[in-house]
Formats: C-alpha cells, sequence, structure tokens
C-alpha cells in the first residue's frame, strides 16, 4: 500500500533561519501518527510546510498521488488537506457558527453541523457570540470543528488539546478514533503524550528540524526510556 | 498601528566592531554638510528643509515609537506657525519668545487633542484627531486674528536675544540649523529613555504593558504633547522663515504630508523622517519651477517608494549588508 | 503547616455578563499568602474572566474585591499592578520586538519609578542587568537572552512571560494556564519555579494540568458555568463525582 | 406661513430633500469605500479619484465613442473595476501583509498621478456633461422644484446601495471577506482563492466610485478635482457609520447629507466641517461607530 | 544700464488649480506673446519669460518669488492670480524693492491700503466687476439682490462691494448665504436664494464654484422661475467651461472681449494660433503689462526699478488692451470695462463668440479714485 502522504527531504526557512533541514516522512491512508518533540524543534513549521502556507521551501510533499510543490496554497485544501492551527485561527470578524461554516466544502463526506454541536455542546450554546470572545478552550474547538465540516482526508492537528479540560480531551480522542473509522487520516502533533499514545499508530520524534526516531505503538514500552531521555516524559 | 514587519532573520549580521564609530564619523559628516551647505545652495530652502525634517521627526516620535497615528499634526505645525507669527508681528516679542510661545500653544493643543483622542485606537485615534484638527482649522479660517486665506504676512525676524539680526539669511540659516539639533537631540534622547523604552513595549502590547502597572494613557499622553511641542517648535520655526504663517499649514493635506515625508524615509529610526521630508521638500521645490506636471511625479514617486522600498527610503537601507555593518537596525 | 494563612486577596460575589449572558455568578475566592491556589473548571467556565475581573481587565457587575486589605473593586488595571496583583495571559503576551533580556527589563524598571524619565539616557537601566540576567538563568531563557522574543518557539515564550511576571516581585501571582503549550520538560521546571515563588506569595492559577495541580497546589476551587461546584484540597476536590463528571472525565 | 427656527415649513422640506439626495451621493461613495476598507483594510485614498474616473470615462465615451448616459452606467464602472483589478493585481495586492498605512499611502500616490493625468490632458476647470434627455426638466412638488435627474440619482443609488448590501451580507461572500482581512493566509488554507477575491472586491468598490461618477456627472462639472476634496468626507462618513459596517456607511451616508444640508441653512459657514464635529462626537461616545460592532 | 544683461520676467500663477483656465499658461504664453512682438529684446538686451505654479498658496508663492528673486535675477512678476497671493508677492517685492504688475487678482487692497510704489493692478478689481455687474443689472430692473458667497476674503469683498453699489443705485440686499470655498453642491443655497424672492443671484465666488452653482442653477429652473445669474468674476474661459447651455443669459463684467474691434478680433486670433484658446481679460491683460513694463523700460533707459516704476506711472496706455488708459498713482490701470450677456447656444455662429457686449463702462467710472481709494501713496 503506498502512502497517502508522502514527504522527503523537505527543508524550509523563515525569511533567512532555516528551520527545517530535511524531514522525510509518510503517512497511510487512515493511519494516525503522532509528531512528538521538544518546543521549537519545527514541528509546526512541519505542518506549516505541508499545508503549503511557510512557501520558502524545497523537498518533495506527494498528497494522494499528487505533487503538491507547485500547487498553490487554496489548492492545497481542495486536495484534501486539512489544518488546524496552533493559534487556533478564529475570526474575531465572524460569529461562532460563520466561522464554523466558513471553510468551503472540499468533498463529500464530511460531518453534519448537528454532529459537531453534538460533539461540542458549547459551540452549540455561543454559535451567536463573536468568534473570538470564546474562551480559550472553546476555540480550541472551534478550530477543530470547522475542519471536520469540509471534508478533508487528511488532518493536520498541532497540538488540539492544549489548553482543554480533560473532559474534552478525551471527547476528541474519541472523535480521533471515531473518524478513524471513518478513514480518516491524520498527522498530529501533541506535547500531551498520555493523549497521543491512545490515538496514534505511529510516532515520530522531531529534533533540530529532523526526524530522529520512528516507531509503532507497539513499540511504545521500549521506547520509553528514550523518550523519557529526550521528553522527559 | 503598529508597523508590521516581515519576518526577521534571527542570524543577525554582526555589527562591525568599530560600527559605532563609522556612525559618529557619518553623524559629523552630515553635520559638517549642513554648517557649510548654505555655501553652496539656496538658504531658504535648506531652512525649509530643515524645518519640515523637525516636522516629521516629531511626529515620527508618535508614529515610529508609540505606533500612534497622528492625522492632525498640521494643527501643532499650523498653530505654532500662527501663535509665533501673532506674538511677533502684532505683540511686537523678540522670536526666541514668540517661538517658545509656539511650542506651548502646541503643547496645550496636544495636550487636549491627546486627551480627548487617546483613548481611541489605530484608525479611530487617527480619526478623531483629524477630526479636531478639522476643527482648529475652523477656528483658524473663521478667527480674524489669523487673516483667513490672507494668512499673516510679513511676520518680522527681529534679533534673537536682541542681538543677532536675524534678517541676514546666514545668521537666521544657523539659527534654525541650531534649533533642528537641539530638537533632534532631544527626540534621541526622549525614545532612547526609559520613557521611551515603556513606549516601545505599550506598541507591542498594550495590554501586557497594563498588566505589569503601566497607566499606558498617561505615557500615551505624554509623548503626544512632547511630540506636539516639538512639532510647534518647527512651525514657529518656520513662521520666521518664511515670514509667513498660513492656512496651508493646518489644512489635513500638511497633516497627510508629514505622514508621506515620514513613510517615505522609513518610521522608527531617526534618520528616516529626516531623509523623507528631504525627498518630498526637494521634490516640490524642484518640480514647483519646472515643466513637469508636478502631482503626477509626486504620486509615481509615491507609488514606487511603497511598493519598493517599503520599509521606508532609510529602512531598506538598514536592512542592507552595509547598513547591518554600520550597526543600524531597522527597528519597527 | 504553619497557622493561620494571611489573606491576601478576596472576592465575594463575584459576577459578570455579557450580554444577557452570564459567564461568572457568585464566586467567593480567598487566596492566602504562600498558598498555591488553582482554578480549575471546563473550557468557558469563566476561569480566565475570573482573572480578567481581579485585574480589573474587566469590571464586575456585581461583588467586591479586596486586595492587601483594600478595596478594589473600582481601581483601574495598571493601579491594581502596581498595588501588587500581576497576571500572565492565556495566549501568549510578550513585547515581540524586544529582547528576551529587554522583555524582563520593561518590567523590572517599573517598580523603580525609572520608566518616566524621558531626560535620561537608557544605560540608566544597565543596572537592572544583573537581576534580569538572574531571572533569564532561573527559568533557562539565558541561550536566548539576545533574541528578539518574537524569534521564540510558542512555549519558551510562555516561559519569558514568567519571566517577565516574576521580575515585578508581585505580592500576589496569577497565572493563566502557565504551562499549556510547553514541553513536558519545562512543565517540571516551572512547577518548581511556582512552588518556589509561592514561598514569598500568593499564587493563584489557571491549569488544565492535573498532575500539576495534584503536585503544587494547597488548594483547589473547580468552576462551572460561572459557578464554584467545589473547593478544597485536591484530593476532596478530585473526589467530588460532579467534578469528575463535568471536568475530568473517566481519566484522572 | 408655519415657521420652524424662522424657516418656513415649507422651505425646510425642500431643504431636507435636498439633503436626502446628497446623502445618496455619500452613500455610494461610503459604500465603496467601505467595501474595500472593511474588507481589504484598505484605506482606498483613490477613491476620490475612481469617482473622477467614473464621470471622465462617461464624458469620454460620449464625446469619443458617441456612447450615451445610459450605456455609459454600465460601462463606465466597468471599466473604472477592470482598472481597478489591475492596479490591485500588480501593485496594491502586494501591500496586503503590511501596516494598513501602506496601503492608504499607495492608494494616496496613485489618485495624485491620476488626478494629474487628467488635469495634465483636460485641464483643470473640467467639462460639462448634459444629462439624457430622458431625465432633464423638473417637477414642482409645491415646496420646490426637483429636478428629474436628481430624483433619478436617489432611486439608482438606493437601488445599488441594497443589491451590494445584500450580495455581501446574505451570501457566504461576505464571512470570507471578512475572515480574510484578518488572516488571509489560513481563509486560503481552508481552500478559498483569496486574491482573487480581494482583487473583486476592490473592482467592486472601485467600479462603486465609477458609478456615482458617472451619476454625478451632469450633476457637477466633470474635472480632474472633483473627488479631490471628496475622500475625507467620505471616509468620515464611513467611521461614523461604523468601519466594516456595509449598511452603517449606507444609512449614515443618508444621514449625514441630511444634517449637512440643515446646516447650509443655519450655520453655512460650516457646513463642510459639520461631519468632523459629529464625527468626533460618535467616536468618543461610540468608538466603534454607529453601527460598528464593539472590537 | 541693464541689470545682469537680460530682463526677466516671471509669470506666477495657478497652473493647475481652479484657476488654471482662468490665467495659467494661457498668461505665460500672452507673456512670451507680448516679449515676441516687443522684438525679443530692449535696450539691446534679451528678455526672458520664466513661469511658476503657486497652487493658490500665499505661500508657495511668496517662496517662489523670493527664490526667483534671490537666485534668479527676476526683474518683474506679474499675473499673479488670486488675492491672497497677489497682496503677500507685492508685499514681497515692495520689500525686495521690485515691479509686480498684477493682473489675475481682484482685491482693491493691491491698489488700496496695501499699495506700494512699485505695485501695479491692471486687468479688473472687486470694484469695476461690482460697477460693471451691478449697476448695470439695477438699471435693468434687478434692484434685489441675494448673494451666494464664498467665505473667504475676496467674497466678502465682492459682495460687500457689489451690495453698497446696488444699493446706493436704489436697489436693496435681500440676503446672502456664505458657503465653504470649493463647495460641490449648491442646491441647498440656490433654494435660499429662490425663497429669498430676490430679482438677482449674484454670485460672489469664483472658478469652480462659480461653475458649480451656474450649472444647477439652470438644473433647478432658477432662471426659468424669473430671477437673473449675475457672475460676478466670471470669464470667457469660464463660459467656455461649462458649455452655453448653462451659461446662457448670464451677466458679466470683463476689461476685454476678443470680438469687440479688428485690432482685438486680430490678437485673439493669433492668441487661439498659440494656445487653441481665446483670450479672456487675464491674458489680455498679461500681454499689456508685458509690453507697458518693456516700453518703461524703453522709456527709462534703464531696468532699474525706481526708474521703471516712475515711467509706467506716466506712460498713457494705449494697445489692444487698453486704449487710452492711464495709471494712478496707487498703481491701477484706469481703462473701459465691459458688460456682457452670455448668448443662448443657438445664437452663437462663430466658435468662441459667445457674448454679446451690453454696455461700456468707462475707466474712471468703474475704477475707484485713487484719491479715494485709501493708498497712503496718494496725498
Ligand atoms: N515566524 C517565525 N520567524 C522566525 N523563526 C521562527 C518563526 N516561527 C518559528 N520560528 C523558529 O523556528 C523553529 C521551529 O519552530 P516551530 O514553531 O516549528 O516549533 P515547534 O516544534 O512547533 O515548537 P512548539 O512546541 O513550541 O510549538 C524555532 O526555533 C522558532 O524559533
Ligand atoms: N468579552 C466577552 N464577551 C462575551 N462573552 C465572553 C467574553 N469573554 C468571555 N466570554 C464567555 O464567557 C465564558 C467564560 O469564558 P472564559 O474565558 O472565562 O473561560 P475559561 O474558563 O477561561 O475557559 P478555558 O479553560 O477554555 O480558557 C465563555 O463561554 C466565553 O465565551
Ligand atoms: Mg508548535
Ligand atoms: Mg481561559
Amino acid at each position: 500500500m503506498s502512502a497517502l502522504l508522502q514527504v522527503e527531504n523537505l527543508q524550509a526557512w523563515y525569511g533567512e533561519s532555516h528551520v527545517l533541514h530535511g524531514v522525510n516522512l509518510s503517512v497511510a491512508e487512515g493511519e494516525t501518527i503522532c509528531i512528538l518533540g521538544r518546543n521549537g524543534m519545527g514541528k509546526t513549521t512541519t505542518l506549516r510546510t505541508i499545508m503549503g502556507i511557510l512557501r520558502k521551501r524545497t523537498g518533495r510533499i506527494a498528497f494522494a498521488g499528487r505533487d503538491m510543490m507547485a500547487l498553490p496554497l487554496h489548492q492545497t485544501a481542495r486536495a484534501g488537506l486539512g489544518f488546524v492551527p496552533e493559534e487556533r485561527g478564529i475570526f474575531a470578524s465572524l460569529s461562532v457558527e460563520e466561522n464554523l461554516m466558513l471553510p468551503p466544502r472540499v468533498a463529500e463526506g464530511g460531518m453534519s453541523v448537528e454532529e459537531i454541536y453534538a460533539l461540542f455542546p458549547n459551540l452549540k450554546e455561543r454559535r451567536n457570540s463573536q468568534g473570538t470572545k470564546l474562551s480559550g478552550g472553546e476555540q480550541q474547538m472551534l478550530a477543530m470543528a470547522r475542519i471536520l465540516r469540509t471534508g478533508a482526508r487528511c488532518l493536520l492537528l498541532d497540538e488540539p488539546t492544549e489548553g482543554l479540560a480533560p473532559v474534552i480531551i478525551q471527547a476528541i480522542g474519541e472523535v480521533l478514533q471515531k473518524l478513524k473509522g471513518r478513514g480518516m487520516t491524520v498527522v498530529l502533533v501533541e506535547q500531551n503524550f498520555r493523549f497521543a499514545a491512545k490515538v496514534a499508530d505511529r510516532f515520530y520524534l522531531m529534533d533540530h528540524g529532523r526526524m530522529t526516531a520512528e516507531f509503532p505503538v507497539a513499540e511504545l514500552p521500549q521506547q520509553m526510556d528514550m523518550l523519557h531521555r529526550e521528553l522527559g516524559v | 498601528m503598529a508597523a508590521k514587519s516581515g519576518p526577521i532573520p534571527t542570524d543577525h549580521v554582526a555589527a562591525h566592531p568599530r560600527a559605532g564609530q563609522a556612525q559618529l564619523l557619518l553623524v559629523a559628516l552630515a553635520l559638517a554638510g549642513l554648517v557649510v551647505a548654505p555655501m553652496f545652495l539656496y538658504p531658504i530652502f535648506l531652512m525649509k528643509l530643515l524645518a519640515f525634517a523637525l516636522f516629521a521627526s516629531a511626529f515620527n516620535l508618535l508614529l515610529g515609537y508609540t505606533g500612534l497615528l497622528s492625522f492632525g499634526h498640521a494643527t501643532f505645525f499650523g498653530g505654532a506657525a500662527y501663535f509665533t507669527a501673532h506674538a511677533v508681528k502684532v505683540w511686537g516679542w523678540s522670536p526666541e519668545a514668540g517661538i517658545l510661545l509656539g511650542v506651548a500653544g502646541a503643547a496645550l493643543l496636544g495636550l487636549v487633542m491627546g486627551a480627548i483622542a487617546i483613548r481611541r485606537q489605530g484608525i479611530y485615534f487617527a480619526m478623531i484627531t483629524l477630526a479636531l484638527s478639522q476643527m482648529f482649522f475652523f477656528f483658524c479660517l473663521q478667527a480674524p486674528f489669523t487673516h483667513g486665506e490672507d494668512g499673516i504676512q510679513s511676520v518680522p525676524r527681529g534679533h534673537l536675544f536682541g542681538l543677532i539680526d536675524l534678517n541676514r539669511p546666514m545668521n537666521m540659516y544657523y539659527f534654525v540649523l541650531a534649533v533642528f539639533v537641539l530638537g533632534l537631540l532631544i527626540i534621541r534622547r526622549f525614545v532612547n529613555s526609559p520613557f521611551g523604552m515603556i513606549l516601545k513595549s505599550i506598541r507591542e502590547n498594550e495590554s501586557r504593558a497594563i498588566s505589569l502597572g503601566y497607566s499606558v494613557q498617561r505615557y500615551k499622553l505624554g509623548a503626544f504633547v512632547m511630540s506636539a511641542a516639538l512639532a510647534g517648535l518647527a512651525g514657529g520655526v518656520k513662521a520666521l522663515i518664511f515670514q509667513f504663517a498660513t492656512l496651508t499649514d493646518v489644512t489635513w493635506q500638511m497633516s497627510g504630508e508629514v505622514i508621506l515625508m515620514t513613510l517615505l524615509g522609513g518610521i522608527g529610526s531617526l534618520l528616516g523622517p529626516i531623509v523623507g521630508a528631504g525627498l518630498v521638500v526637494s521634490l516640490q521645490n524642484y518640480l514647483a519651477t519646472s515643466d513637469f506636471p508636478v502631482t503626477i511625479i509626486t504620486g509615481v514617486v509615491f507609488m514606487v517608494c511603497v511598493l519598493l522600498f517599503r520599509r521606508g527610503l532609510v529602512g531598506e537601507f538598514f536592512a542592507t549588508r552595509l547598513g547591518r555593518k554600520l550597526g543600524f537596525r531597522s527597528e519597527s | 503547616m504553619q497557622s493561620e494563612p494571611r489573606v491576601v486577596l478576596s472576592a465575594r460575589g463575584l459576577g459578570r455578563d455579557f450580554a444577557g449572558f452570564t459567564a461568572v455568578n457568585d464566586v467567593d475566592l480567598d487566596v492566602a499568602h504562600a498558598r498555591i491556589h488553582a482554578l480549575i473548571g471546563p473550557n468557558g467556565a469563566g476561569k480566565t474572566t475570573v482573572f480578567n475581573l481581579l485585574t480589573k481587565f474587566l469590571q464586575p457587575t456585581r461583588g467586591s474585591i479586596t486586595l492587601l486589605g483594600q478595596d478594589i473593586t473600582n481601581t483601574r488595571p495598571d493601579k491594581v499592578a502596581r498595588m501588587g496583583l500581576v497576571r500572565s495571559f492565556q495566549i501568549s503576551a510578550v513585547f515581540p520586538h524586544l529582547t528576551v533580556r529587554e522583555n524582563v527589563k520593561v518590567a523590572l524598571q517599573r517598580p523603580n519609578g525609572l520608566s518616566t524619565q524621558f531626560w535620561l539616557p537608557l544605560s540608566a537601566l544597565d543596572r537592572l542587568n544583573p537581576r534580569a540576567d538572574a531571572l533569564i538563568d532561573r527559568l533557562g531563557l539565558a541561550p536566548y537572552r539576545d533574541h528578539r522574543a518574537a524569534d521564540l518557539s510558542y512555549g519558551r515564550k510562555r516561559v519569558l512571560e514568567i519571566a517577565t511576571t516574576l521580575a515585578l516581585d508581585p505580592e500576589v501571582l496569577l497565572l493563566d494556564e502557565p504551562m499549556a503549550g510547553m514541553g513536558q520538560e519545562d512543565v517540571a521546571m516551572v512547577a518548581g519555579i511556582i512552588r518556589d515563588l509561592a514561598a514569598e506569595r500568593a499564587v493563584l492559577m489557571v491549569e488544565h494540568n492535573l498532575s500539576v495541580v495534584a503536585d503544587i497546589c494547597h488548594h483547589v476551587t473547580v468552576l462551572q458555568r460561572g459557578e464554584i461546584i467545589a473547593a478544597g484540597d485536591y484530593a476532596t476536590v478530585s473526589a467530588d463525582p460532579r467534578v469528575r463528571s463535568a471536568y475530568m472525565g473517566s481519566e484522572a | 406661513m408655519t415657521m420652524i427656527f424662522g424657516i418656513p415649513v415649507q422651505a425646510l422640506m425642500g431643504q431636507l430633500l435636498v439633503g436626502l439626495i446628497n446623502g445618496s451621493f455619500y452613500a455610494l461613495l461610503s459604500l465603496g469605500l467601505a467595501v474595500i476598507f472593511g474588507l481589504l483594510r484598505v484605506i482606498n485614498f483613490a477613491h476620490g479619484a475612481q469617482y473622477m474616473l467614473g464621470a471622465f470615462a462617461a464624458l469620454l465615451l460620449l464625446t469619443v465613442g458617441g456612447i450615451n448616459y445610459w450605456l455609459a452606467l454600465i460601462l463606465a464602472p466597468l471599466f473604472v473595476g477592470l482598472f481597478a483589478a489591475l492596479v490591485e493585481k500588480t501593485m496594491l495586492s502586494r501591500l496586503y501583509k503590511l501596516d494598513p498605512l501602506y496601503g492608504l499611502l499607495f492608494t494616496f500616490g496613485l489618485a495624485l498621478a491620476i488626478e494629474g493625468t487628467f488635469r495634465y490632458f483636460f485641464g483643470a476647470s473640467g467639462k460639462p456633461y448634459a444629462p439624457p434627455a430622458q431625465l432633464t426638466g423638473a417637477v414642482n412638488l409645491g415646496f420646490m422644484f426637483l429636478p428629474i435627474y436628481r430624483g433619478w440619482v436617489v432611486i439608482a443609488s438606493l437601488a445599488v446601495c441594497i443589491a451590494v448590501w445584500l450580495l455581501i451580507e446574505k451570501t457566504k461572500l461576505g464571512a470570507y471577506l471578512r475572515a480574510a482581512t484578518e488572516n488571509p493566509t489560513l481563509v486560503q488554507a481552508f481552500g478559498v482563492n483569496v486574491p482573487l477575491l480581494l482583487t473583486l472586491t476592490y473592482a467592486l468598490g472601485a467600479g462603486l466610485a465609477g458609478f456615482a461618477g458617472v451619476l454625478a456627472a451632469p450633476v457637477y462639472q466633470v474635472s480632474p478635482l472633483m473627488g479631490s476634496n471628496l475622500i475625507i468626507i467620505v471616509f468620515a462618513v464611513v467611521v461614523v457609520g461604523g468601519m466594516g459596517s456595509i449598511l452603517g456607511a449606507i444609512v449614515t451616508g443618508y444621514m449625514l447629507g441630511v444634517v449637512e444640508g440643515l446646516t447650509k441653512v443655519f450655520y453655512p459657514e460650516a457646513s463642510n466641517i459639520v461631519i468632523f464635529v459629529i464625527m468626533a462626537i460618535v467616536l468618543i461616545l461610540r468608538p466603534a461607530g454607529l453601527f460598528g460592532k464593539d472590537a | 544700464e541693464i541689470s545682469d544683461g537680460k530682463v526677466k520676467i516671471g509669470i506666477l500663477n495657478d497652473q493647475s488649480g481652479v484657476y488654471a483656465d482662468f490665467g495659467g499658461k494661457y498668461s505665460y504664453e500672452a507673456a512670451r506673446m507680448a516679449v515676441e512682438d516687443f522684438g525679443g529684446t530692449v535696450l539691446d538686451a534679451p528678455i526672458e519669460v520664466v513661469t511658476a505654479d503657486h497652487q493658490n498658496k500665499p505661500d508657495i508663492a511668496s517662496n517662489i518669488a523670493r527664490q526667483w528673486y534671490d537666485t534668479e535675477q527676476v526683474d518683474a512678476i506679474m499675473e499673479l492670480t488670486t488675492s491672497s497671493v497677489g497682496l503677500a508677492v507685492q508685499a514681497l517685492s515692495q520689500e525686495k524693492k521690485k515691479i509686480t504688475v498684477n493682473t489675475g487678482a481682484a482685491t482693491t487692497e493691491l491698489t488700496g491700503v496695501q499699495c506700494t510704489p512699485y505695485g501695479f493692478h491692471w486687468a479688473y478689481d472687486t470694484h469695476a466687476l461690482a460697477v460693471g455687474t451691478g449697476g448695470a443689472l439695477v438699471k435693468e430692473g434687478g434692484d434685489s439682490w441675494f448673494f451666494l458667497t464664498a467665505d473667504y476674503a475676496f467674497g466678502y469683498s465682492l459682495e460687500e462691494q457689489t451690495g453698497n453699489f446696488v444699493k446706493s443705485q436704489g436697489g436693496t440686499v435681500a440676503g446672502a448665504v456664505r458657503h465653504p470655498l470649493a463647495t460641490t453642491d449648491y442646491s441647498s443655497f440656490l433654494l435660499q436664494a429662490q425663497s429669498s424672492g430676490a430679482k438677482v443671484i449674484g454670485l460672489a465666488n469664483a472658478g469652480m464654484d462659480t461653475q458649480n452653482a451656474i450649472k444647477q442653477a439652470a438644473e433647478f429652473g432658477i432662471t426659468a422661475g424669473g430671477q437673473r445669474l449675475a457672475a460676478l468674476l466670471f470669464t470667457l474661459a469660464e463660459v467656455h467651461g461649462i458649455g452655453l447651455d448653462a451659461a446662457q443669459g448670464l451677466t458679466l463684467t470683463e476689461s476685454f472681449y476678443w470680438n469687440r474691434t479688428p485690432e482685438s478680433r486680430e490678437f485673439g486670433e493669433r492668441f487661439k494660433e498659440r494656445t487653441g484658446v481665446m483670450p479672456n481679460m487675464v491674458h489680455a491683460g498679461t500681454y499689456s503689462a508685458v509690453t507697458q513694463y518693456l516700453k518703461a523700460i524703453e522709456a527709462a533707459g534703464t531696468d532699474e526699478t525706481e526708474a521703471v516704476a516712475a515711467k509706467m506711472h506716466e506712460m498713457p496706455v494705449d494697445d489692444v488692451f487698453a486704449q487710452g488708459g492711464k495709471v494712478g498713482p496707487n498703481g491701477r490701470l484706469i481703462k473701459d470695462v465691459y458688460l456682457m450677456e452670455v448668448k443662448a447656444p443657438g445664437d452663437v455662429t462663430e466658435d468662441w463668440d459667445y457674448y454679446n457686449v451690453l454696455a461700456t463702462i468707462p475707466g474712471d467710472e468703474a475704477f475707484l479714485d485713487p484719491a479715494e481709494s485709501g493708498c497712503p501713496l496718494v496725498q
């Protein structure tokens, strides 16, 4: 089975500072992978580069057999990639519901608004208030929810549990399981190792702009020492 | 509206070890240039340049270091020009007293306008200052002492401290140069003071500054009044240079012009507004007596500058390798 | 523990409405010297709003607040900060174009009264360097001392923010999710720092990382839908079935 | 005769109507400006120049191409919009990432260049443009003589205002645009072709200015300077209405037309600045403008 | 005897604003034409004409004037459209001891309280306009007036002088409304004028303001309703600018009309050849002013200011612009002015032939007696 998302020797720069030094990554269809790493190692940058937001980049990115390097930014989403940014990106000038409805549907199979509201009752209750008036955690929910509607095949989630109450984290874990059941592919960046361990099939460890280790969830017990050393888990 | 700058490269080109000396040398050269300039160039033109450079620098004190875009600075410049002109012509005050009155008047106007506008931010701040300055314009239009469209004409330059005859162009020139240098020194000290540091941090993140215990309104008001007073200094001097105070100096176009000068040169650096003012004034001066259609050229120059030199001419220079070697940092 | 902890910050009947929506209602809170007090609760429960009310970034609709024996219900936020109540922000708040050291010095210079002196040169601030560097070292930011804050990664920005807050040496410290987005190794470090700090001052913090709460907090207040549903030490609170279902889920 | 403040009621009604007519120009112009500002965060200083372009386009279409008013009413805004799209695509779009000041500065330069060019080729004092034969003459309303053309101006501008308002508020377009002003990259990452959207928006705003220009051509002298002082007043209208609020711009446009009209009766010298007085008061009391959402 | 070996005349006026057609580049052409007609040299020294745009701002104007005098050896400055500019440059020129001949500005102050020994006022002034338009209309029965006045000094003095003259002829002033400069919409003011019931609406404004007011007056049926429109400062150039449809029936005063005599026709045609437009009183006046200045130099045998100014005060003015004109001790050129009525579009047989000359007002009536002008130089 060939990979749905294939990244080879990806390099990226912010202005003159070189941040990614040859990232290799491959994600099979329906798989959930998790990128671990300390602060500032380039996890966010990896997602932003794959998404095409950071455009000063070299290497190869293939998604569903298509070369993504030449694609203009707005086509990336159309190709089926969905992105939840670390800083959430809730729009202040839009209401919660408008925020939710904003991203265009790119394919069939996204969740319906009812399903989403059932999943995140807070959002339903606050749906007419201004997007950025939500609490930090609610904004995080909204950012997730927004992308679930679009029917993207592959989600890039940047620390989706940051600032969330344990119940909600649990709920998101369940959502991810459910999505996996539907064949969704997920690239997760996480600091919350316990959460990641529950949902990921495979782990990458990132250090200074490179992937330094890769192992399936089954090998987790053997890798704990290394993780402890690298991350302080 | 704080200026955003593009992504900043983390690996700064280290300043050359003798960068400080190089900068000092540049400043000394520039000063020497200004001292001998009237031998080669028309002194009135040079004085105009200095007056506007000071005005733009005063404006930049607010925009570049506090992030407040005032669209009403003509009030202080033109208002001070009227005050000085009136004091000198009608009351027979000495030039230095007249200028001081202009400065004080501008500071007072700044205090009033600032106190009203400072509670608002960004474009709203700009709009309130615009509105208030339009009212001041209307006042000037209607008040008898300004003589409406005619302005206060034939303002005597008088004798500085009762001694130096300012009617002699060279005396006047060196007087203006001294005022200009003094103004710049004040600005330089102001922005590089602990107070300036707080202004900078307010511009960067206002609520954080509040949470650290700073009453940001007062700092902003302080900067506003300072900027107004210095703009008034420029205006008062201008009235003596041209022996004239007119409505032109209190129109919104004048407020716009100083914004242009500052942005063209580059905000947030001391040199930027001076270069910007120099460019605009020279352009106007050159085009006024040439055959070119003035506005087309001015317009195109602005467009080109905005598109190609976004950090302003000086900002772009600082961002070049040479600029960084000389130890300049584009600060905005 | 010692005899009677001295209450430095207290709120009575605190409430705040937003256009018909009650975000905080009838909250009583006592924060004591040398104690770490945690405020937890589901997202949107009103924790940040309580912070905003206490620091006067928001004006309460109801209730009163007392800081160090003085009523601050109608005091301006900068005044409150000068009285010794300083907060950090949930969404990272640094001065992006200042260096790490300058960020800290902005805070350090305030109690010194240096900040209004527009006639002094910047070098007047040099005497603050040792104290700034000490703080920076303590929080592990030494390698980045001369970097602009904007260039730091997210987690380090949070650490910097704490450093800046500490520079004021506040009587009462309000920390809004100080560990959110931080790597595990930093979490442990920051938790240690907070524990140290609390020896000489009161700390009120919002935190979702329950292991940290369990570790270092003396007292926990649980908020839901703007109201207090439980209060006590961690063991008591975490045993409360309402807290479990509303906040912790089955995990904790 | 009944009097109000020493003015006969009849005369006052005439003044109110006249104010409303002028208000419809303000509404149309501020609508375009509000669209551009609200959505692109660009303070379009070239708006007055684009208004003038619309009027000149109509004039040139007539004198050079023999094209009548009605066709010009469609063609001239299209032409102005196209020109604006070109400017946006090649130049203005590079400035979005920067502070809004740069957009202002650029469009200011653009306005100077356009006006200068027209002044160079057509002189400053301008040319007349006759109203279409169908709309000449006037009707006697009893209290005043209403030129038929002015009546048409009110109808046309109301219709266009409502259409644009519906387009932006009632379609998803509005949400895209508002979001794109905050974070264009993210919106684009959601699959929206933001650059195209912005180009079209700028063209729409400029086209509206052009439309107002054609409407104005038979009323005012068509001159390169006709728009130069307008921008600042129209911008004040947008601010009073609440920046980003399309409805606010429209309603405030009409309202301020009336207020200005009344000022012309009671204190005519101040009629140019009454808008600024109102702006200052509104901003002090209601910082977000009459219709703006609180920031 | 010619300083710096040449005679340099500066034409300083508005070349990009609302008065660009009123004077503008055409005045510069008129000046050059005068120099060419004069032969290009005076006392064997070449004559040069320079020009600049003062953008209607007195401060810009006095800057340019100062620079011309200080660095470019300009000997005299002429044209100087708009009163504030005229006054500023005349005052500066007195200080610098240079001659100004004003052909573009209207204010009587130039030769009144602010007169100078070296300042001349050539083409027209507010007094002539008041007497011409005001006086003639009262005689025709237009005895009640309402003024639309631009809110600045020029507007006031035009209103005041015309009003006074109307009253002195037995007419009344029903009211006035003062509009800000550069107002675009006059409908509100026109309604007020309409409801005042006055027989004549006097437009005490200039340039684009007058143009828009006239245009809108037609639209609101002012003239159709029986009221007359009197544009107090309006010339051929502006009539051409708004077109006869709007301007027909308008009454105005000019001191020159190209289609009045064979000489003026010949001059007009030559001027049009060069510029594409027929001259108005400002252009013809500038031609005359330059010519007279050169004649004075010739007569004085030097370009020294004092001597030339004396000659200019002395010599009669006889050229295409003025016949039997004389210059008062206050610097005022006294010559005939003409009351015109703008023809209806159907009555025009020739391009630019826009006027019927209704009356000729003799110079002594049109202009203030120097003795009464308030000029301190006149005992
Ligand atoms: N806009 C930017 N400009 C310059 N450098 C940046 C920028 N954003 C990030 N960096 C740098 O790039 C490196 C990688 O940052 P990135 O945000 O990808 O890290 P991360 O692994 O996601 O960290 P965190 O866990 O803190 O979110 C860091 O060293 C950071 O300082
Ligand atoms: N300015 C405001 N206007 C309207 N509603 C607001 C405002 N600020 C907060 N709210 C609402 O009040 C509620 C409480 O918000 P708050 O930010 O205090 O939650 P929180 O407990 O800090 O949550 P989290 O853990 O997610 O940060 C939320 O539902 C939020 O939407
Ligand atoms: Mg990250
Ligand atoms: Mg919160």
